[in-house]
């Protein structure tokens, strides 16, 4: 089992170097929006900084949500997911080693880029800890929450991308969650409460996303 | 497991006991509503603060607090038909989500025309209001997803998994958003309080919660009739009951 | 009775409007959730009939 | 007789109101080649993903070794190879990165064999090309080498042959024939006339269209 | 080759209501960002009104960015793509054809959805026909040009979504012009010179994109 | 001696410096079946999509009634029906909105006799069936019913058999019998034994491949 964890963790990355789109994509549009924001909403740096915390956690959001549809597609399209379902080894291995796989090459990658976007839009340098620590708690939550979303939606030939409707409702608590934690890291308050809540929305998540995707997949699959 | 249980698995008993409480629950859901109505509309009296733009109350609690139901029962179908791959709890999903989403937009529609009077916009960025616009959005993905998958019954588990999904967030939901920003009124109706209303304000209003109740269960026993039809068109019975008609 | 004439009634001290939009909602509402079931039905039974008829004839 | 591998009983599918096929019964047994046969559209992939476990839309009794399959899902995965009509290869890996994968998701597949198994199906020098700069004939190849690894009794093999040359198809049926002969049972589709002299059996799933219950 | 025009404009919207998600996934997305800002960012009206001109039109441009990348892919792993390119008719009235569906599927749909937007960020409602406008204007360059960035890597197995690099810096004079458009109309100012320079924009795409999209796809197909 | 359509004088073409084939000489006459044969990756498929106009990657002249192929591109076109390995058929229209598309896509086929065509392919009461809910052969009868439409002249076709059951592919024999007796010609490649009687001629790539020049 942990064979099959590893050699699905070296599998995914080894298509996402290949490809690089894929691993360069969220990280592009995380970038986008840090530029496009001076250029058409205001270039001045005290607007800027107030904007910051929340603008950050929601091209993150959007970032991973858009790079969602792409985690199962692509394998049910070339016959890899039915592959997968009728694997004797548990499901939910493979499932979790893919969407940790995901999360690495977006959600953490982000996180480690998130810096960059904070100095470009004037973030105070108090928030930075406390923007790189919410989204390393946030950011796992937001990759397993959509992977049950991709999985419900990966066999549907039309009404593609429901994933967003899907997903957006439930992502809403961990991008409050974490814009509060940012808000008051830059304010100087504690944000140990934040950061406890998202820790407790990542638990729930770890514990029950990969039960939930592996049943959609095998409903996907069926039809 | 209690008889009644697997009775209800089975559509025809379904279809059969569902036609005879139509009648009954038609007929105290059009006498609630219609008596609740004029009640509110004519006799409560009016708020000393909000004068009687008040009166909106009387559909947008009812509609409000039955858009929270319908997502409970849906949920539940949704897990009894994932647990004992139950045809009827499919079906009791499917028909429960569009009754639920209407309310759910009567609630924000109300709400959203109260507050011009009394918060002097249509919308304000409120827990409440932001957890019922998010609510409407669980409700439409599971519409969503239900109509885009064409097999009934991958279509129902489906469903039944964003259902869950969204069932577990719904708490979570509510306390972040509650937590983050709040203007709204709180709770009226409290188990363990008196209601902070006088007696001709909320009983008016209790009349039009009981009525909405008993309308939802007629409408949603006229979707569930239909769709047994359906999904049970090749059976004998079904055969029988359209020679009949 | 809390007004005092049919005209009052319609005012509703100024906020007429919003109480009316939000009551004529409401019936549209519960109106259609109450009418859309009842004409699916019928055209259900009837392309069912319809369906059923059809089978018989090709036996 | 030999072993009863998988059973099936008064198997019935219908899709968008058409009956595929009803009160198919029929069994497989160690050491049989067992093709179905029928026109395009006649149900052959819709039974085949149904036998497979992949789709759940039917009515009817399947069971391996005996016991419903449902039942012993994981044993049966196990024993079970399913070569679908998408040959399930990454288009960005090579051939030996597509296989390595394999090895690791099921346990039957030996991942040692490997470069045995490309030079087998004709990919020797091959080994290290992207899959997408293969031509349409050697990517179906990278899939089929599965059958050289593969250590499970029942293959259900969908149109294994598709854009395979005459040399390959004429290779492959020796596997499968060797297969059967180790005891082994395979349960094909092809449109293609089986060249192989032996233990075949064929299902006509024409005859069985259209009469409905 | 109006019938040519016809019958592609036909088929896209065929495709594009037959497969919904790319009809109403700009639209969702646009709407989500118009959701997700208040929740990330803050609720206030008279913060969120000072916002909303930027966030509408970055909103606008991310989402047809994101749109761009379907609008050769899928024609090119069906195998339509070939077809196309062997036709015998002029195939800049295809490609035109296309790009104009997508910008109605779009670009117009987001321009008439920019109210809602605009009510929900608390845009004043000075601001709202200038919005439209601009919106109206802007959109389809921004549709045009993207389609240039699809066409270029629309046969790439591997460096996939380039699209967005190749593309964003030709969109940044759009939205400059398009969101300073906005805020001229909210405080006033008279706007008609900014449309006059995204009308020329538009202009100058209408005339260069076609051929610059046929050569580019002829290119990426022969490898 | 009949017209010469097409003329092929020293290609050369090499794929990841690989040599598939050099030096290839042929000419296609009206009224002519050629089938290019090779194994898998010998370079067919390359070969008709260097001579259809698809890819740029050769050396050596390609002529069309004479004509070096580059300038009378439109001509051509016009006179070409190429069937790849993928069909371009979209998966969520039905066949015959399909079918409308390549209508008005070449002005050689012919609008209103698609109802026609897609009864001959077999696919009547399919019509408004999504593709995606057909099946594998069925799909590729889409893409075939435009030769049931087009009044082209020359055709290239790549591994058209693929899925196609027994009867189907009898019935696509006739048709390119047909066709090359009204004077047409056509270029194909399959890994099927072709059962045509008639003017068929065979080009073998694995000769040529490997020989560098
Ligand atoms: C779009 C706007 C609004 C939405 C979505 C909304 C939503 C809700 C919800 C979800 C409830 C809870 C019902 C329950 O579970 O008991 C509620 C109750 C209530 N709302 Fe609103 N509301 C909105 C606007 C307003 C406005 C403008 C007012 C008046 C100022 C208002 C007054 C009340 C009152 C008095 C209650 C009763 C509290 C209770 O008994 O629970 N609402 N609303
Ligand atoms: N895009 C590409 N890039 C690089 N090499 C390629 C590419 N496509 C094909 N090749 C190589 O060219 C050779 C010929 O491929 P081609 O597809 O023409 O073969 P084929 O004769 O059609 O085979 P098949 O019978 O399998 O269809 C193959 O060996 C393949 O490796
Ligand atoms: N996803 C689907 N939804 C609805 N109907 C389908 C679906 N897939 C297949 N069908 C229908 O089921 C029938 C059988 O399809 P199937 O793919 O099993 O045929 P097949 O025998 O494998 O044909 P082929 O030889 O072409 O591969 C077809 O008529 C098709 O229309
Ligand atoms: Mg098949
Ligand atoms: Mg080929």
């Amino acid at each position: 089992m942990a064979g099959l964890f590893a050699a699905t963790w070296r599998r995914e990355f080894l298509l996402s170097f290949r490809r690089k789109s894929d691993l360069v994509n969220p990280l592009i549009f995380f970038l986008m929006v840090a530029t496009l924001f001076p250029l058409g909403v205001s270039p001045e740096p005290g607007f800027l900084s107030q904007l910051a915390p929340g603008v950050v956690w929601v091209a993150a959001l959007l970032a991973t949500l858009l790079s969602m549809d792409a985690l199962f597609r692509s394998d049910y399209e070339d016959g890899s997911l039915e592959q997968l379902l009728l694997s004797p080894q548990p499901l939910f291995v493979v499932v979790l080693a893919k969407v940790l796989a995901h999360w690495v090459m977006t959600g953490l990658a982000l996180t480690l880029m998130a810096p960059l976007l904070g100095l470009m839009l004037f973030l105070p340098a108090e928030g930075m800890p406390g923007l790189m620590l919410s989204l390393l708690l946030g950011t796992p939550t937001l990759s397993l929450v959509g992977a049950i979303g991709a999985a419900l939606t990966v066999g549907l030939k039309k009404g593609g991308v429901l994933i967003s409707l899907l997903v957006l409702p439930l992502y809403i608590p961990v991008l409050i969650f974490g814009s509060s934690a940012v808000q008051a890291a830059v304010t100087g308050l504690p944000l140990g409460g934040y950061l406890a809540l998202l820790g407790a929305l990542l638990a729930l998540a770890l514990g029950l996303a990969p039960l939930a995707i592996s049943a959609a997949l095998r409903i996907s699959i069926s039809s | 497991m209690p008889r009644w249980f697997y009775q209800l698995a089975s559509p025809r008993w379904c279809y059969q006991i569902t036609g005879s409480l139509l009648p009954w629950f038609t007929g105290a859901a059009l006498l609630l509503l219609i008596g609740g109505t004029i009640w509110s509309l004519a006799f409560a009296p009016a708020d000393y603060q909000q004068g009687n733009s008040f009166r909106i109350i009387y559909l947008h609690v009812p509609s409000a607090i039955l858009a929270q139901s319908a997502y409970m029962l849906m949920a539940v179908a949704g897990a009894i038909g994932l647990i004992w791959k139950m045809k009827v709890a499919d079906m009791v999903l499917k028909s429960a989500a569009p009754i639920g989403a209407s309310m759910a937009v009567l609630a924000l529609a109300t709400g959203a025309i109260w507050g011009k009077p009394t918060w002097g916009s249509w919308w304000v960025w409120d827990a409440r209001l932001t957890s019922m616009l998010i609510l409407l959005f669980l409700y439409l993905g599971v519409m969503a997803l239900n109509s885009a998958i064409e097999n009934e019954s991958t279509a129902a588990q489906a469903s039944a998994v964003l259902a869950l999904v969204g069932l577990v967030n719904i708490p979570i939901i509510k306390y972040s958003v509650e937590w983050w920003n709040t203007l709204h009124q709180p709770a009226t109706f409290k188990l363990t309080e008196k209601p902070a209303m006088p007696a001709e304000m909320w009983l008016p209003l209790l009349v039009m919660v009981i009525g909405f109740y008993c309308f939802f269960a007629v409408s949603l026993m006229l979707r569930l009739r239909n769709e047994i039809i359906w999904r049970e068109r090749r059976t004998g019975w079904v055969r029988e009951l359209l020679k009949k008609q | 009775m809390s007004f005092n004439s049919f005209s009052e009634f319609i005012a509703m001290g100024g906020h007429g409007i919003y109480v009316w939009l939000s009551y004529g909602l409401g019936l549209v509402i519960l109106a259609a959730n109450w009418l859309v079931p009842k004409v699916s039905r019928d055209r259900l039974l009837t392309e069912q009939k319809r369906r059923l008829r059809r089978e018989e004839e090709a036996r | 007789m030999s072993e009863q591998l998988l059973t099936v009983k008064g198997l019935f599918c219908e899709r968008d109101d058409r009956v595929l096929f009803s009160n198919l019964n029929f069994a497989l047994h160690a050491g049989e080649i067992v093709q179905i046969e029928g026109q395009n559209g006649s149900g052959k992939t819709t039974l085949l993903r149904i036998l497979s476990g992949l789709s759940r839309h039917y009515e009817g009794d399947i069971c391996w070794r005996g016991e419903p399959v449902d039942e012993v899902r994981e044993q049966y995965c196990r024993e079970l190879l399913y070569f679908g009509h998408q040959a399930g290869v990454k288009a960005v890996l090579t051939p030996e990165e597509n296989l390595r994968w394999y090895a690791a998701l099921s346990p039957s597949i030996n991942a040692h064999a490997i470069a045995d198994a490309l030079w087998q199906v004709g990919l020797r020098g091959y080994e290290d090309v992207p899959c997408h700069s293969l031509s349409a004939g050697q990517n179906r190849r990278v899939s089929l080498a599965r059958l050289y690894l593969s250590q499970a009794p029942l293959w259900i093999l969908d149109e294994p042959f598709t854009a395979i040359d005459k040399r390959g198809v004429a290779a492959k049926e020796q596997l499968l024939l060797q297969h059967a002969r180790r005891g082994g049972s395979v349960l094909l589709t092809t449109h293609h006339e089986l060249g192989i002299q032996g233990p075949v059996r064929k299902i006509n799933l024409d005859q069985l269209a259209g009469t409905s219950t």
